[in-house]
């Protein structure tokens, strides 16, 4: 056990993964000799050479694309996109691409890369640096997507995406990179070493794509979420006092409806979470299948709490984040009807 | 010195035209055409600046007496089996686009693409690769699978999306894909397997293997911005890739001078990435080969990545939705200087003493009844709409390795 | 008045746009001498001149980013992507620029552009002539996305989008060009000339975006479709007998919720239709809108019907096409809760 | 010829170095650097072939004794006003870098970046244009607004995303608008404005207007596929526009051979298009002013594009996120060989005359004055969390022209 960083974490299950699998190479702007913007990859080109670990032109597209043809040559990529903000240039590569490749081929070329990148606000980034575009990616089939919200599962979904056969897109929200922040942007920032979930497991293990997990059992409603929005959820539950029952998805697609569905039949009241844009964002799926399975058990409608349909503003930030009271007061309002 | 601008008439926009449409009589007047033979064979670690001409010319083999001349005839060393080999592939090939040419408009599928007056391109390149290459083909290079001698009955099954179709009906027709004969599955997206070539190349290199790849790409499609890409990653990574651009003078309506603008040819975009560039007649089997080769060569020898125009001339429609006498002379073909490759392979052949008149009919025959016997046996399986077709199931496989929960349901609920 | 197919109709409105207004610009792949691979601007080139309809090198991002600065300097640049599928590499000029121009700059420069595109499927034309990204686009806020399903819509709505001060994508559904299309592919195909919709004005006239249209009214449920739907819908709806309320929604953002949510009220119960994929498609967010709004009207959970989360399979086009049958039985099933 | 390929060695793959890195001793002896004066000025329309040259050498104006020498300082022609103009801007746009920097560290902002030893380029730029004209830039450009004479103090505004920034808080700091200036909303998106600085300038040639524009990148951002976009745009339709690439060596920690990979130089990336390409030193204020009229004539005669790589170095971090001592020597700026803009302009002017030690100490009290004056007045609004912020229902304001229902209900959401 060491107590590590989210960027720790993920630093090591890289190094687990490029030790045991020389399949293994890591590559984008400014990962190889830096060790990347956030420090993620620092230190793994000293270590495995040039050749595995290297700096990359800035071109997104080329990026995924070089990664699309060395998975289908048989190896294991991990690429970085130094801000989910600039995957556009990436996303006919990944869509159009990645994502068909075994489909298309009736599985005679595979595309087993991983794609990471920072993701969300919360750092006065402003439009080009806090966006979460995860709903581009869960319409996308042939995709799986991951959010971590902590270093111990930040390494087991990193570890196990790697190991997975098929294009992974892992979301890493930036604002946790050096701690939990439960949105409350004016009081101290804290340490992963002061939390549970920063006592890192030393070597390899895998947190199954696929599965949610409970956070905070609950019985009054219901919290889906993911990410940052994960902690935010789990103060407003405890400022609001609402026995609220917080599922952290871990993956978005493929989902753990099951995990969801037993929440949401339990508690009859569900509350949708996160940071992106409400419209069209992965909320709008979370509410359309719970309201489609547990329809008759639902006792209120269904809330979203998400980002405002503007970009993100720079001086605005924390009136645009979906901070505790906003989170609180939709936790109220859900379990007064 | 812009003192008098103000006095200068006001900007018109530039929209480049080719010279003739349809109405006009065509002219390739403008086409410089070297003699055979003319151009020099460079070594293959020549620097890329010392090269730079070979961008600017067409490198040719085969003369109008039908003989191989010059340089680049040197280095082929091929038997006489060989050359008779790529007449065969290339008369095949034809055959091949003529029946599916014809299926297509009996409804025995939805769409084809053929390659008439472009054979000699993927035929002979294939020739230069070894097993476990790999090529990044666009859909206009069915000649690398027939020239790697790939069943022409798994190409027809896939043509007709029918039961033994290898990619199970999901593909447009000539989408093919096989790893074996080191054909990347096609993707409709122009461009988007330029820079995976290079990367799979990348790979290769990172691995320490010896195996190289090739990217394809045609003239129109050089515009889209994945073309950059791999130019980048390719100059930068040293990557032993050889990068094809067939230029073939068209994309659907759009003339080639959309695509080039004001570069003279597409084989000097090389040059801004210190790539050096070979433009060669692709027409002549023997051109194409020769250049391949020594592509191939430099790639092998780690000595980076090789941009390759070939001159070309689309002779058919860009697909069975096209009719190319809405936008061009339907005599320009005819008037397309570079011949015909078969027609030039044949007289080759003959010159050589290997072939005739008579054998060539025959062997037009002979091929034209292959054909269409495994035709026949392709249509036994099934077409498009009639026959055995693959499993409705089947939809929902291959989307990921394993079955998401989500898509079980959506496969139960369609009732498979 | 005129009867016209739905290529004549847009063809028409861009001729009408041009002829008003020296600043519209018409160009795209194979728009300028040939007319468009779909004969959309046939005959505009000759009309307007090369610097008015014009072809483009193959590049989408070339021609919306060309197209963004046209659209800044103070012209109506009206683009083509080929296809929809083919929109992917234009995406980040989209979002990241054409969207949020007038944000970024305070409404200093703006960007009043409209990108149309051949979507949906229904002309075997496999996995990348076939695709209905219209989610992909409703997620982006700064954006108008608009559907039409008939030729009277389609000039209406395309005079409206040309006039519009906002990027305007506008996804024009191809099976619906030549005739309305119910998804009985076994059956001859019909042609606009024999239906109202193809009975167009002359001149200028728009239809404005952000309404709705009830294409038959009903009681019994409420049908949230647009484009090539809207005619499987009225069809299920006859050969069901299910008396539903089918609502042409023919622009996605802003939705006219009004209309869908008065229907729904109405009724008690909803379909939402559409051909693009299930998962993160846009009918998760009419779902997750009407169970919010219409919670307690709600007599039985909404239904999805919609492409099957794969990529759009060449041979089994009728299998995932969401035709009548499929959308008939969900109509009983909804119906007899 | 490839026969002997088995027993070839494997392949590797190349990943570019830098020369040096922190540890090391810097060294710039591999660039080579032309006499001033040396590089030939050819017409406007010469033939972009008859000038390749231009790509690969440097053009300089200002030698060491500070004269301004060979045909480049001919066509200037500037008054002494000008001259010390010029300098004035370049010392303005250096204090204004520095007090920002240290609000930055003070936390009265979120982030900064920078443009020092790049000052001469977008100071000496702005003055080839005419009003009207527009820029595409990046955010090291800032020198276009000082150079303009755009208020100082609405740009601190905008980097404190107080009450009176022009762009309302919305924007991170440096990514300045002004309509009026012919400077175009920075984006942070590397590249994607290229291919619109084109696109603009094909408006005003459809306009038959006299306006051109300006686009800029980086050298690291050439990698970008919009710059391919770009290139091919404006060498396809010859927009009038002047396509600026700053090489200052570095992309955060990238060194510039990791984009450029094998080719000379970025210049050269013009040749593929049949781009005029001039390479011009980007720390002597003349060169650069010299090299973009020339460009600039060129494309208000509908010549078209140009393509000019300014050569400079980043001495700073790449932005308040970054300490470039983790990757390049500290050194390494001391040895970078072109010298700076700001000296050697003032050395130019002293050798005219027109100036002298003592006045440039004066002036440099009197720019740092004038900046922190106007720094007080931009505080006394408001700072990013502190005094008069723009209001948080702005927020929702200028997504589209006219409020849509979902926006009016967020608002009201929102409490505003
Ligand atoms: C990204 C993308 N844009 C547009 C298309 C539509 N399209 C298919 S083929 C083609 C023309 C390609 O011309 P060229 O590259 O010269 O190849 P050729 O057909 O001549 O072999 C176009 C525009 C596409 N398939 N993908
Ligand atoms: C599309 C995109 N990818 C990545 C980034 C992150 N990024 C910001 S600046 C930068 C380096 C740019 O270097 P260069 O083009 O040389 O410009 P310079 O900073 O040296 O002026 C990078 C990678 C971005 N802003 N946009
Ligand atoms: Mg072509
Ligand atoms: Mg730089």
């Amino acid at each position: 056990m060491a107590r590590m960083t989210m960027v720790e974490a993920i630093r090591d299950a890289l190094d687990v993964a490029m030790g045991a699998d020389e399949r293994v190479v890591v590559f984008g702007e400014d990962v190889g000799y830096f060790g990347g913007v956030f420090r993620c990859t620092a230190g793994l080109q000293a270590k495995y050479g040039k050749a595995r670990c290297f700096d990359t032109p800035i071109n997104e597209s080329g990026i995924v694309g070089a990664g699309i043809g060395m998975a289908a040559y048989g190896l294991r990529p991990v690429v970085e996109i130094q801000f989910a903000d600039y995957m556009y240039p990436a996303y006919d590569q990944i869509v159009s691409e990645a994502a068909r490749l075994r489909y298309r081929s009736a599985g005679e070329f595979t595309c087993p890369i991983v794609i990471r990148m920072p993701t969300g606000g919360g750092i006065f980034g402003g439009q080009t640096h806090s966006q979460s575009p995860e709903a581009l990616f869960t319409h996308v089939t042939g995709l799986k997507v991951v959010v971590p919200s902590n270093p111990v599962d930040a390494k087991g979904l990193l570890l196990a995406a790697i190991a997975d056969p098929d294009p992974v897109v892992f979301l890493e929200p930036k604002r946790l990179y050096n701690g939990p922040f439960d949105g409350h942007h004016d009081r101290p920032v804290t340490a992963w070493k002061s939390h549970d979930l920063g006592e890192v497991a030393e070597g390899h293990y895998t947190v199954p794509l696929g599965r949610a997990a409970v956070r905070r059992a609950g019985r009054a409603a219901t919290v889906l979420t993911y990410g940052t929005m994960v902690h935010v959820a789990l103060a407003a539950a405890e400022e609001t006092g609402v026995d609220a029952e917080v599922i952290d998805l871990r993956t978005l697609l493929p989902l753990d409806l099951d995990t969801v569905v037993a929440s949401v039949k339990k508690t009859g009241r569900c509350l949708v979470l996160h940071e992106a844009t409400l419209t069209s964002g992965y909320g709008a799926e979370l509410a359309a299948l719970v309201q489609a399975e547990c329809f008759y058990h639902l006792e209120a409608p269904i809330r979203r709490v998400a980002g405002w349909d503007t970009p993100y503003p720079h001086v605005h930030e924390w009136s645009y984040f979906p901070g505790p009271a906003r989170v609180g007061e939709a936790l109220r309002a859900l379990t007064e009807v | 010195m812009d003192d008098d601008a103000h006095d200068l008439p006001p900007l018109r926009l530039t929209v480049p035209e080719p010279e003739v449409r349809p109405g006009g009589r065509p002219d390739f007047s403008h086409v410089a055409i070297p003699r055979a033979g003319a151009v020099r064979r460079p070594e293959v670690d020549a620097d890329p600046e010392s090269i730079r001409d070979l961008a600017f010319t067409i490198i040719r083999v085969l003369n109008r007496d039908g003989e191989a001349v010059g340089p680049w005839a040197e280095g082929l060393d091929l038997s006489d089996d060989d050359l008779r080999a790529g007449l065969r592939h290339m008369m095949l090939l034809r055959a091949y686009d003529a029946r599916m040419l014809m299926a297509q408009r009996q409804q025995k599928t939805s769409f084809y693409m053929q390659h008439l007056g472009e054979e000699a391109v993927s035929c002979a390149f294939r020739r230069a690769l070894r097993p476990g290459d790999m090529n990044f083909p666009t859909y206009r290079q069915a000649g690398l699978l027939i020239a790697g001698g790939y069943p022409l009955k798994l190409m027809m099954n896939q043509v007709y999306s029918n039961a033994e179709d290898p990619v199970h009906g999901r593909q447009l027709p000539v989408c093919y894909s096989s790893r074996d004969q080191g054909f990347f599955s096609i993707s409709g997206n122009l461009a988007t397997q330029y820079i995976q070539a290079v990367g799979w190349a990348m790979a290769s290199a990172i691995s320490g293997d010896r195996r190289i790849a090739a990217g394809w790409i045609g003239d129109g499609s050089t515009a889209e911005s994945d073309f950059h890409a791999a130019l980048v990653f390719a100059s930068t990574y040293k990557a032993p890739v050889v990068l094809n651009i067939v230029n073939n003078q068209w994309a659907i309506s759009t003339f080639q001078g959309i695509a080039r603008g004001g570069s003279g040819t597409f084989a000097a975009r090389g040059h801004g990435f210190g790539i050096p560039a070979l433009r060669v007649d692709g027409n002549d089997y023997l051109a194409v080969l020769a250049a391949a080769k020594w592509a191939a060569a430099r790639a092998r020898r780690n000595l980076g990545p090789t941009l390759i125009e070939y001159v070309t001339y689309r002779v058919g429609g860009h697909s069975t939705s096209d009719d190319p006498s809405a936008y061009r002379p339907a005599e320009e073909s005819n008037a397309w200087p570079l011949g015909d490759p078969i027609l030039r392979m044949k007289n080759h052949l003959i010159a050589r003493g290997l072939w005739s008149e008579d054998r060539h009919t025959q062997a037009e025959a002979e091929v034209m009844a292959e054909i269409t016997t495994t035709q026949k046996e392709a249509e036994a399986i099934g077409t498009l709409h009639q026959g055995l077709r693959p499993s409705p199931s089947d939809m929902f496989e291959d989307v990921y390795a394993e079955m998401p929960p989500h898509l079980l349901r959506q496969r139960q609920e369609a009732g498979f």
